[in-house]
């Protein structure tokens, strides 16, 4: 019998999780596992992320791969798992806490975040005090990564955030405000009309991903605006580093899906031909993928690639 | 009596000495075909549970003992349980020609007030679970009230509703999960509904047995009291109904304040079966069109006052079979995605095709 | 002269631009089978529905012996006694015959099975409607389960009839009982009309059956463009005197009996 | 003797356990009234349903002027020149008279308007509806324009035999026309039937009004548990034994003539 | 003609002889609010007109010029455009009794096949598009053979529908995204419906004249054609459509292939909007709960015959303005969602009310 392998992504929609999932599936190729994939019907879907995982301790699988929507209430069906004697890896998010998985292969949202808030505040030099934020988020229910970024930028740009675990209760007045996109180009350009609607000085807009910030680029192009605003994005897909090439977007934060899943299948592999488990970074809880600032316009003190270099590492 | 108005031909007379005897034609079918006709025209919900077995049989032959395990049959029960919960919901409410968009967003409501209430409020467990069915039954409440007093079309009112509550969820509970494990320290009541019976293999929850008693008890109060015939007549001409004496106010608002409740319990059901309580759980978002589907392929009329909620039970099995059907064959999230669209037309292609036999 | 068991002063009832009712009265004496007759469209149906609670007149007073009422709804009719066949039927066609006929008065089963469980009592609620329609001669029907929208037109009305004439305790209200019946169920109908009165109910009975109309009824309700004409005593005039009024073609004598 | 209009051999139609038409045969000849009477619930709708293509008979055999038909929806018979009143009238109840009226044979606009715009021509499809239905006497309806829903039963039905009298070219069905309708009404309506004979069309008249049959029927079918029991002439028979025959109390003579 | 059964009183020659006189009651409204009743009786699609008249000048004085300029509302016709043309669509299907589920998925798909057809295929863009056209014309047609041959409801085959597009969208496109640079560059005429008209501030892209074409066009058909009549009729009752001599499936197969055409635009509109071709925009997803919620507000029945597509159209606006108009005030996106909700229920009572004084 071959080894068996899952792979659970949030959702299948998202540019991002095709490509883990490609990612994934080459790599189970490559090592003769057997790789079935599941992923979430809509942002923040915990319930079908369950089933899936049931449906793996089901089939008998050795290992499961797991980006939690929901990174705490998946933790029982983690568990079940576990006890089930399957290796669980968190891929992209750690869960919450982060010891309920046996490893995760993650990008730090935050720190992704962070970087293009850093970037942002650098870029805008003395403007960044006037500067008319809006921020373009994932969806109302608020699934973690997108607080996660959402907060991470806005730390890094240097505003109190508050609860770090939601978006919306900043007091900062520079923040026009909040719209949600689910993370797509139709959102992203509807959010970022209602917020030029509601304030059309705007100079610096936030999105949750690089459609949504395509999206945002077209609503300010209809009004006149798109040399006067600067977006930024988290991603690094193909088409978003394109975007950034093409000054569509200021700076982006690039994750390394592909890795992540090669990682991970790598990890199974091993797993189950002797029963060892990945390890950690070191000084971190998890094995960290990576993140780099992707930017033509470097500034000072913050690390970036081009996009031309991005081009050769991005996904999709 | 005016005698003038008389006839001259007394042909009237005539009939009233005609014979008492009853048509008689003979039974045109025989034999076991023909109690096999009978009894599905008796028992509609049988079809759906024809289609059900069926579609276990087939998973059974193409996935083998995987599929026709004692826990892998179990696990769709458990899989099915807050939709199962919701349909029997959905069904009392579509027999009345109406449709509800927000059952699921108000079980995940009543789900974080359970929770809200013991970790912020420090209520104990159980008062908490009361509140929360509370909760439940006056948003059924204002729904029915919105329907029956205020005549409001019930699609627009549960649009609302589903709006209302699933932003009132996020805003209440500030997006945050309450962790099982906080739970299981603190309140373990707030999970009772995890609770396992284990034979063999199988794996029943206390929130599958409720699921089943649910439905079995509804099944017995539509068909056998006058409470059901009346759901069944409101949704199948409320003036008629009206006008034959049946108070179609106080039906409607026994159906929303009961289906409230029901939403109410799934919620309490979705924190055993997950363990935590989570404001974002999809159920509030797609638990409205996941129920519906499963009153539909059962074979409830969406006109109203047609059907059996046992039906909506068996679809609410037949999407989860042919979900896990589907993921334990391995086929991709898209293909099963769209497997499950076409297996749902052909559901019910079935289900019309063994009615027009069998009629 | 004695009091009428129902009254009607002044009812005015307006659908957008129609008006079915126009300052219509109306008055039912005890024990009496008034007939109610006119023209198509002249508000009969119209009058019994806000007799009868179904509709609610825009203006006008009803009297129950002596005392105002105002139905909110047919429920309420019902629980004073009145029963009411409506032209449409009132049927739920997706439900049985006894179903139908116990609409909104079912009966429990005995015992604990009843009190406890509020189980129905099916077996004798159809037995009870077998019995009724076999009484009417409605023998073709052959499954007393049968859903009522599988009943052809006539049989639905002997339901509807049969239903009527089961349960009014004060008075009972026909509209247009035979239309669809059969020669013989109509006989029987009327039958069953004279028999209510027999045990002393007044009756209203709508009808276009001008020989039947004058075989059965104690007075005649002239209707006309929505309000009442005359009332007649169908032993004072001929059918064609009745007709006359009823159309148009001739008007009634101006003094009429006060009620 | 002349051949048959329309005939029909061994119809069958079974719903569930009930046998509505049980080997049934039926003919029509060229230019007569035919009347067919029948208890409730014999048959006779479900009959006339499977002549003019509502209904699908499980056997047996149609022909129309001797060639057989197989009629798979109303559309077809009508196209044949069958046009026929339901018991249920079949009516748009949200539409209006007129809309009801042309149903599926709707008038455009002359010129442009009509040929490439394919306006309906309101105005002309108003005034036949409106005369139509002063032919007939249904002098209450105030509005053309007003939906079907709003009119009374007898009105409803005053509609649809207009209908069907103005646009039957072969043969016209009428299933119980004067059920709802008033005296007045009633009245017309037999003129009208009359009429149409004289225009040389053969009609089928479904009706439990004795008097109305035998006034205006060349020959009555007499249909009795679900198939035809005989044909009388009603020169030759009486009222009463038209009504014997149908309910069962007398057994028709033997011998009948053939068609 | 037998002389015994004639009566002796001859009550019915008295009948003939009546006069033929008109019924004739007063007129019991006058003046100008008679007048004003009239016209709402007539035109039922004034009512959500006056709903959405209401909701821009409450928009407009609690905002003030913001909100009351060329610009804003302008905005709110383009943010619109794509739920209007769905509504449109949708009114047609729910105006025969059914539901389309699969409008908004439809919509996407094809939008993808224009785009994928000239990048990957490499054809000229109008072939493209007019092949996006043919495409969703032919899912509207399988949509109305299920329905009206096969005789499923609309509820389920739609939903199937809806799946099997949606997952179809995604595999074929591989989830991505083409971007509005490249199409730009390659086949601009993709972007057409995207052209401006700049009528001081105000601008209206050719997208939003098409909808405002494509909803009068459609009320004209509806109204003052035998297929309109016919459309509402089989709405009405199925069953008396049919008997009355309507061709029933002609015309529920005519409305369903020209909903998949309207979709097929929409498809268009959405790549002029967005400039890009995106397998994952939201109306994939919630483009039917959009459009319906436009066609319900607009008063059209969900029960069928009953209601004006231009109603839809102004629920459609009223939806857009409410969203609009409730961001510009600044609420938080949750207190949006919950905001509009709650308007909804209002503006549907909003329209009863109205439409019960005005009865
Ligand atoms: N719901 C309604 N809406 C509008 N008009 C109505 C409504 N119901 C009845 N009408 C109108 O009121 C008038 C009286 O109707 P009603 O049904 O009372 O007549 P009727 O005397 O019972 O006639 P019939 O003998 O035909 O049954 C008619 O002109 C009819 O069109
Ligand atoms: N759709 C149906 N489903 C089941 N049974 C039906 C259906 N239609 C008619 N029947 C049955 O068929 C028999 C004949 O009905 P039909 O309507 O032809 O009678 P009819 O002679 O027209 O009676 P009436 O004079 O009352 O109109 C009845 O017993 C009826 O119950
Ligand atoms: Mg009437
Ligand atoms: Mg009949």
């Amino acid at each position: 019998d071959p080894v068996g392998a899952c792979l659970i992504t949030k959702t299948d929609t998202n540019p991002f999780f095709v490509k883990m999932r490609e990612g994934a599936a080459a790599k189970a190729r490559e090592l003769g596992i057997d790789l079935d994939s599941y992923a979430g019907k809509v942002d923040g879907d915990n319930e079908t992320q369950v089933a899936a995982i049931e449906t793996c301790i089901a089939n008998g699988v050795k290992g499961i791969l797991l980006t939690a929507s929901n990174t705490s209430a998946i933790v029982p069906a983690v568990r079940q798992a576990r006890e089930a004697g399957i290796l669980v890896i968190a891929l992209d998010t750690p869960l919450d806490p982060i010891e309920a998985a046996d490893m995760t292969f993650a990008t730090d949202n935050f720190k992704a975040g962070e970087l293009i808030g850093q970037w942002a505040r650098a870029r805008l030099g003395t403007d960044a005090d006037t500067a008319r934020i809006a921020l373009l988020d994932l969806d109302i229910s608020q699934p973690t990564v997108g607080v996660l970024r959402d907060q991470g930028f806005l730390e890094g740009f240097g505003i109190d955030i508050a609860d770090p675990k939601k978006w919306g209760d900043e007091s900062d007045p520079r923040i026009v405000g909040h719209d949600v996109t689910q993370g797509n180009q139709e959102g992203g350009r509807r959010a970022m009309e209602n917020l030029l609607a509601t304030d059309p000085s705007l100079s610096l807009v936030y999105t949750i991903n690089e459609p949504a910030a395509a999206g945002a680029y077209e609503a300010l192009k209809a009004v006149g605006r798109d040399g006067a605003v600067t977006i930024v994005s988290v991603d690094g897909g193909c088409p978003g580093v394109e975007n950034v090439k093409a000054g569509v977007i200021g700076a982006t934060s690039q994750q390394y899906p592909l890795l992540m899943a090669s990682k991970g299948i790598e990890a199974i592999a091993a797993f189950a031909a002797d029963g060892t488990r990945p390890e950690a970074t070191e000084g971190k809880s998890f094995f960290d993928t990576g993140v780099t600032l992707v930017t033509d316009a470097p500034v000072e003190g913050v690390e970036s690639i081009s996009a031309e270099e991005a081009l050769g590492l991005c996904w999709g | 009596m005016s005698s003038q108005a008389e006839p001259t031909d007394d042909f009237e007379g005539i009939a009233a000495r005609a014979p008492n005897r009853h048509a008689a034609f003979q039974p045109h079918r025989k034999g076991a075909m023909g109690r096999a006709h009978d009894l599905l025209h008796a028992t509609p919900a049988l079809v759906p549970m024809i289609v059900l077995i069926a579609a276990v049989a087939v998973f059974g032959l193409v996935l083998g003992g995987k599929f026709f395990s004692p826990f892998a049959l179990t696990l769709i029960l458990q899989q099915v349980q807050i939709v199962g919960v919701l349909a029997a919901a959905q069904s009392l409410i579509v027999l009345t020609a109406g449709i509800d968009l927000s059952v699921g967003a108000t079980a995940v409501f009543c789900s974080v007030i359970m929770g809200k209430l013991v970790f912020e409020v420090g209520l104990p467990a159980p008062l908490a679970v009361l509140a929360g069915l509370i909760a439940g039954t006056a948003i059924g409440g204002l729904n029915g009230w919105l329907v029956s007093r205020v005549r409001l079309p019930p699609f627009i009112v549960t649009l609302g509703m589903w709006q209302i509550v699933l932003a009132a969820t996020y805003l209440y509970s500030g997006n945050e999960t309450i962790r099982a494990q906080d739970i299981e320290a603190t309140a373990p009541f707030l999970q009772f509904l995890g609770g396992k019976l284990q034979l063999g293999g199988a794996t029943l929850t206390f929130g599958v047995i409720l699921m089943l008693l649910l439905v079995l008890v509804l099944a017995y109060a539509l068909r056998s009291t006058a409470w059901g015939r009346h759901v069944y007549a409101v949704g199948d001409d409320p003036e008629a109904a009206a006008l034959a004496g049946v108070n179609v106010h106080r039906t409607l608002m026994s159906v929303y304040l009961l289906v409230g409740l029901i939403c109410a319990l799934a919620g309490w059901v979705m924190i055993g079966r997950f363990g935590s309580v989570s404001p974002s759980a999809t159920t509030g978002v797609i638990g409205n069109i996941q129920s519906i589907t499963a009153v539909v392929i059962g074979g409830i009329s969406l006109f109203g006052g047609r059907g059996s909620i046992l039906g909506a039970f068996f679809g609410a099995l037949i999407v989860g079979v042919f979900e896990l059907g589907l993921r334990m064959a391995g086929a991709n999230p898209q293909w099963t995605f769209l497997l499950i669209g076409a297996l749902i037309i052909g559901a019910v292609a079935v289900d019309q095709w063994i009615r027009k036999v069998s009629a | 002269m004695t009091d009428p068991v129902l009254s009607a002063r002044g009812l005015v009832k307006r659908y957008g631009r129609v008006t079915a009712l126009d300052r219509c009265d109306f008055d039912l004496m005890p024990g009496e089978i008034l007939a109610v007759i006119g023209d198509n469209g002249a508000g009969k149906s119209t009058l019994i529905k806000a007799i009868s609670g179904a509709v609610i007149p825009d203006a006008g007073e009803i009297r129950l012996e002596g005392r105002p009422v105002r139905f909110a709804s047919p429920i309420e009719a019902r629980q004073a006694g009145i029963e009411t066949v409506y032209q449409t039927l009132a049927m739920s066609p997706a439900l049985s015959i006894a179903d139908n006929m116990f609409m909104g008065r079912e009966l429990r089963c005995p015992g604990i099975m009843g009190s406890l469980f509020r189980r129905l009592d099916r077996r004798a609620m159809e037995a009870f409607a077998r019995e009724k329609l076999n009484d009417l001669g409605l023998m073709t029907i052959q499954n007393i389960t049968q859903p009522v929208e599988t009943l052809s037109g006539g049989q639905r009305q002997g339901v509807a009839v049969a239903r009527a004439a089961a349960f009014g305790s004060r008075l009972i209200i026909l509209d247009e009982p035979t239309a669809a019946l059969g020669v013989k169920e109509s006989r029987r109908v009327l039958d069953l009309i004279l028999d209510v009165r027999a045990r002393g109910l007044p009756i209203i009975l709508i009808s276009h059956n001008m020989p039947h109309v004058f075989e059965v009824a104690d007075r005649i309700h002239i209707h006309r463009l929505g309000r009442r004409l005359c009332t007649i005593r169908p032993a004072d005039h001929s059918m064609s005197d009745a007709v006359a009024f009823m159309t148009g073609a001739r008007t009634p004598p101006d003094v009429m009996e006060a009620a």
